[in-house]
């Protein structure tokens, strides 16, 4: 298949996908070979420059979504009702994101607070998941992020988390997330 | 005077006694590794009674939390005991608390970079999973298509070809043979852009006439004058004359 | 808006939909004039005619799906590993191959056990249809297999059903399969 037509084939796939498409699944379902797929992204991210959707990297594959200057005409039409999470729930996400597995004892002993209510509503939405038991007295339950969690925040992996020893803690500033919707090829 | 809703608004919430320190630290603009624990005790003791007045639950992490820097704060008042040793460095009563504090500052920091990442990932929009997904009879793959397919639905077509019923008075009906049929086949299918296999059939028609149009059909896709395509398994059959026939005579 | 601009935002609305939009509800969510809405609806198709991607007025409104052209591999991508059917659906679905047309209470009968759960399981699954009813008391649907079922067990056509004749009831063996699809002109 040309790279034209592979593009093309690519966006019918990205269309019907109402989750992220691995490479792995792309080779296999398009039969073709890695690097000539990544032409073919590439191509297909050019041709949706002119559109109102783009080609986003996110959860460790390839989704399309809607460019986010039309938010506010797509919500007036979707009207979603923006469930924020809460600053505890953020915090809490940001300690199991960095010291997974990791245990509710362990949370509350740095966030200093109680954190069963937190980690529930966490779990309910599907952020974080039990990743296993720890091997200690009450072998009490592991948890880690999901693929949803990378989802939600439009990080396409772990890796994309900032370095703990990066942020200046006298300023708590803000570091930039390595890519806006930017694709890597 | 201010209802209490009012002054609830104004005495900031925390998440909990950590985030209430840091809220101190920063609020004094001292270093987090040397806290002036006198104070920042004091200051969180103040806090902890205007919750109490404003009849607010005061969590018991809060109260332990309290009791930990008054702790602190003593062991800070007594009088050194004298060093035995150069190496025998004396440990700050402050160095536990300060270590949860830079721990906690590190993960309270992403709270907001969090908050940002969120509410840009909000303003892509996703085709939802309820989007309808199409049914897909799936398309025989190209090249796969065989002479038994159009076997197939040629016994679909005997199967629906009517046996004309004999006249009353017996008038010899005439047979075309399938040198006729062959030329009749050529000449509609190439007057045509693309024919289907039953359109090549005038009703009400025979099994004889199906099957001398089929031979018909088999005849010019082997002359390479006919290409056939069906649409799926049992689907209809169409056909299209060949632009570039390599003799170019027609098959007369 | 201009009509480009107003083209990409008609496509992120159709993107995320789903179902057609009417373009009464266009006008509403766009706020712009119906004959501004047309232009920009051509523009858009002219500019998805790159694509892998087309527009097409249904169901009393407008919609995007995927060109023709990419149904294979999108079924590819679609149904990659369908799960096993269970022993009762297999059951079923034997029955149904051999006996079609038949209704749920004929079925029923020959299984000796209620079916109209696996039954539905198999009319979700694409692998029977309902063909017609039958002349009798309450016009029972009747049921037959579909083209998706033949190519689920990899037959041709029905005819390459073994012979019912050629199964041993008391060992229940289980019949070859032709195997290659031969050719039999």
């Amino acid at each position: 298949m040309d790279i034209q037509r592979l593009s093309r084939a690519l966006e019918c796939l990205l269309f019907v996908a109402t989750e992220p498409i691995t490479m792995k699944t792309l080779v296999e379902v398009l039969r073709e070979e890695e690097h000539c797929l990544r032409f073919a992204l590439q191509a297909l991210e050019e041709r949706l420059s002119a559109s109102g959707l783009q080609l986003v990297e996110v959860a460790g594959g390839y989704q399309l979504c809607t460019r986010p200057e039309f938010a506010e005409v797509i919500a007036r039409y979707l009207q979603p009702q923006p469930t924020k999470l809460s600053r505890a729930a953020l915090e809490t996400v940001a300690i199991i994101a960095y010291r997974q597995p990791i245990t509710l004892p362990e949370v509350e002993a740095i966030r200093g607070v109680q954190s069963d209510g937190v980690v529930r509503t966490l779990l309910q939405r599907g952020l974080i998941q039990e990743v296993g038991r720890k091997q200690a007295a009450g072998r009490p339950v592991l948890y880690g992020t999901t693929p949803q969690f990378l989802h939600y925040f439009g990080l396409n992996s772990l890796e994309e988390l900032p370095e703990l020893e990066e942020l200046n803690p006298a300023e708590g500033n803000q570091p930039e997330k390595s890519g806006q919707p930017t694709l890597q090829i | 005077m201010p209802s209490l809703s009012s002054l609830t608004l104004h005495l900031p919430v925390f998440e909990g006694p950590l985030d209430l320190l840091l809220h101190l630290v920063r609020e004094n603009k001292v270093p987090i590794t040397d806290i002036p624990i006198a104070l920042i005790t004091d200051q969180y003791l103040e806090y902890l009674r205007m919750m109490e007045e404003l009849d607010l639950e005061v969590a018991s992490e809060f109260l332990v939390m309290a009791a930990t820097l008054l702790e602190i704060k003593s062991r800070m008042l007594l009088p050194k005991p004298p060093r035995l040793s150069e190496e025998d460095e004396e440990e700050d009563p402050r160095t536990e608390l300060i270590a949860r504090l830079v721990e906690y500052q590190k993960y309270r920091a992403l709270v907001e970079t969090l908050r940002t990442w969120e509410e840009e990932r909000k303003r892509w929009f996703f085709r939802s999973p309820d989007a309808p997904v199409p049914d897909y009879e799936l398309p025989i793959p190209v090249g796969e298509l065989t002479p038994l397919h159009l076997l197939r639905a040629l016994e679909r077509l005997l199967s629906e070809a009517v046996e004309t019923p004999l006249p009353a008075i017996l008038i010899p009906r005439k047979r075309l043979s399938l040198r006729l049929r062959l030329v009749e086949v050529w000449r509609r299918v190439q007057a045509s852009d693309g024919l289907r296999f039953e359109q090549l059939l005038d009703a009400p028609f025979t099994r004889w006439d199906v099957l001398l149009t089929f031979l018909a059909v088999l005849e010019l896709m082997r002359q390479g004058r006919l290409e056939a395509r069906q649409a799926g398994l049992f689907g209809e059959i169409t056909l299209w004359a060949l632009k570039e026939v390599s003799d170019g005579h027609t098959a007369s």
